[in-house]
């Protein structure tokens, strides 16, 4: 027996959140978008929290719903900006709402340095540009790099296609995105799944997240957002 | 993989003729001119919006093998009807296909690829590129915009060759590719070509080199345009 | 994912009375002694030679997963006869099996997994342990001697807890658990228990507190080791 | 068409390997060790060669045979002493080749640092050991970790399961290890396969080295090697 929870309800696998967390979202849009963890973590109630993840909320869904509610001080993303993303627009013209843009490759990697162990990573992203200022630059081989810090989550809210009972996980074409690295970086990782094989249900060789990154996995029963703006 | 190297753009290796027309070129005769210069077989990241239009121009028979950021290589066209899978998406999370071949990876696998030099050419849209081809394209930098960068910085510092598909002039006139950019940049000394309009452009070492115009005279190019052309 | 730490160890847990022998313990004895104090659902790394042993007596309901550096989770027991596999090996290079739910992992995903710190237990061999938890394990130090580090370096660094398996003493007599290594270092201040055949200690921050002792006496102890004892 | 090469002898596969090459040698023990291309590359004579491998050879064959042929002027390795290393040994002890020991997990992560762009990371391994002698030491929210820089390769030589002809790689088992770090760190990725597919015989999902990385295949008749030892 693993101690990997599977778990009945989307209520469970929040329980515990505290006020003032951080919490890494997954997600690339829509695709990937753990919907039924943050509305559970919404109803949960925690607030005060730092999330990171690639875009700051579409519509009235998932991360905006959860931004919308009043309960993120914070967010950390590569995309705020994009058609439907009018709930933190007006959050942060208003000032309600603080953002740090950050490269998408460097949100990955800071996260994959925070799962790895890694202190700090010298990186050539963004040399020479606005997201530069305060960064301590290094030339290491006659090309200038930005030191760069790991971002660690107290929690992981994530999406996988499928999980065994262990809580090793397979994702679906390109909804895997940043749920791996998530998986990886965070002290509590939360994973809604499609479906909970029997174990041994997965081939080992396909096994994209292993068990040892997983907590808590709550099967839901589908997944109901559509393509971007369509839902 | 390696692309061949020994043909550096395929309107070289089969002979074909500059395009030279009495026209400005739409936004889409852009696109089919990268396309002309886009090596067979190689690895090519395109980015959101405009440049997507680039694929609709590459005949399957090259071998080109499309990147999206959001973890995925082998990408096919936009999905249409029942293709449309919520969870394949390309980078501007526009519903696409997967082509015999594809691979999915994560994100920090997806980014490692894109700036560790491996992706052969990639193009981006742009408000200003200046003529020792540093790129801004995240950021107007006006009050009140809000900043969003996406990949548009790892893409600009990782890939071998950095396209910039853009009109010259902006609505009012102005010229875009310029002495020093005033936007916020995204890159610096990282873009090799600028295609326009109205003429393509290779930012070399030395200076501007114009490859190509369209319904303009170099002699015009010159006067509006603050930079040096060779 | 995380072991239960209400239950630090089995042995608590289940009410078990810690074994309190008159008679030194083999090695085996020893590998039994470790197993019993693994806490369930624990994710173990069992490094090479002695400590695999380990493996033999942690039950398969207690849910333990094995970690093995090349790059696999979910570890069973060695090979045997038709079983032998030449691409399914430990670190050891010896042929082990796979259980149901285990996963394939390249080198570098391995070892992000031991040091990022998500491994609960690992268990080392050492020729030296200090009485802060400093690790000699790897290299001798004797001129004409090659050195090779393998991953117990990043082990040493990595694991929640590094627990050593040893003899307390040297074939001539002289103590392993020591005010200050002399042999070179694996790393520092990362051993949390050391496992002997006559004592088991736990490293803690104000010193060296003896858990258990088999066939020997505290005072004797002390009158051997030059650690003070708690 | 991809320009991945699918090649019929691992002659040409190893053809242009120049003197003084670093050459990335994949493989764990005899586990995902590339012999066959190992035999072509001493058929092809190259010299003067730096290897960077997991171990420094076993037995007569593979890198020992290379190592005897008097091909490798350094060894970059995490584990070179083990029961059947006595080509290595011996060369060692004459003073005829060099040896750089590198933790397992650095020899990894620098292979990947290469690959993926990073200038050097901060590394929390071999603090305080002889290992650290001359690395840069930083103290990152109070803990100790030591600058380590990329190892990149001119050749990657490495074993994988099956190839499709876009050079997609799938391994078998814990034969997996080095081989897709190694892909992604070198200038040329030679890989030995024991199947071709057909292109589509893979699934996209479970593609563990993605084509970009692999510039010459070749498939192999069997993987002659049994356990450790034992041949």
């Amino acid at each position: 027996m693993s101690r990997t929870a599977v778990l009945d309800s989307t209520d469970e696998a929040v329980a515990g959140i505290e006020d003032g967390s951080t919490v890494l979202v997954g997600g690339f849009g829509l695709a990937g978008m753990p919907f039924d963890l943050i509305d559970a973590l919404i109803r949960q109630g925690a607030k005060d929290l730092t999330i990171v993840s690639n875009n700051a909320g579409n519509g009235d869904v998932g991360l905006a719903a959860l931004l919308a509610a009043g309960r993120v001080r914070k967010v950390l993303c590569s995309f705020p900006r994009q058609v439907d993303s009018y709930v933190f627009d007006a959050l942060y013209r208003e000032g309600k709402i603080e953002l740090e843009v950050v490269p998408q490759g460097n949100l990955a990697e800071r996260m994959r340095a925070a799962g790895a162990g890694i202190g700090a990573f010298y990186c050539p992203t963004a040399v020479g540009t606005p997201l530069a200022e305060g960064k301590e630059v290094r030339t290491i081989d006659g090309r200038d790099y930005l030191l760069e810090y790991p971002i660690k989550g107290d929690y992981a809210l994530i999406a996988a296609h499928r999980a065994d009972p262990m809580g090793n996980l397979v994702y679906r074409k390109t909804a895997r995105n940043f749920g791996p690295v998530m998986a990886t970086a965070a002290t509590t990782t939360v994973v809604q799944v499609d479906e909970v094989v029997p174990l041994g249900g997965l081939d080992p060789e396909a096994v994209v997240t292993p068990s040892i990154y997983v907590d808590r996995i709550v099967p839901v029963e589908t997944r109901h957002y559509t393509v971007q703006g369509a839902r | 993989m390696t692309t061949d190297t020994t043909a550096a753009t395929r309107s070289a290796s089969a002979g074909e003729a500059p395009i030279t027309v009495d026209h400005p070129l739409s936004m889409d005769e852009v696109a089919a001119v990268i396309a002309r210069d886009i090596p067979a077989g190689a690895f090519v990241n395109l980015g959101i919006g405009q440049p997507t239009k680039i694929a609709d121009h590459l005949p399957e028979e090259l071998g080109v093998v499309l990147h999206t950021e959001n973890g995925m290589l082998g990408m096919g066209p936009k999905a249409e009807g029942a293709q449309i899978d919520p969870d394949l998406t390309n980078a501007g999370k526009v519903p696409v296909t997967e082509l015999p071949g594809a691979a999915y990876f994560h994100h920090a696998d997806s980014f490692a690829m894109m700036r560790g030099g491996h992706l052969d050419v990639c193009v981006l849209g742009a408000y200003q590129v200046s003529a020792h081809g540093d790129l801004a394209n995240w950021h107007t930098g006006k009050p009140g915009d809000i900043p969003a960068v996406g990949g548009a910085m790892d893409l600009a510092i990782g890939a071998k060759d950095v396209y910039v598909m853009m009109t010259l002039f902006t609505k009012s006139g102005a010229p875009k590719l310029v002495r020093q950019c005033s936007y916020p940049l995204t890159g610096i000394g990282c873009v090799s070509r600028v295609y326009t309009e109205v003429a393509t452009f290779d930012l070399r070492p030395h200076g501007v080199h114009v490859l190509e115009t369209y319904g303009i005279t170099l002699n015009e190019l010159r006067s509006r345009l603050d930079v040096e052309l060779l």
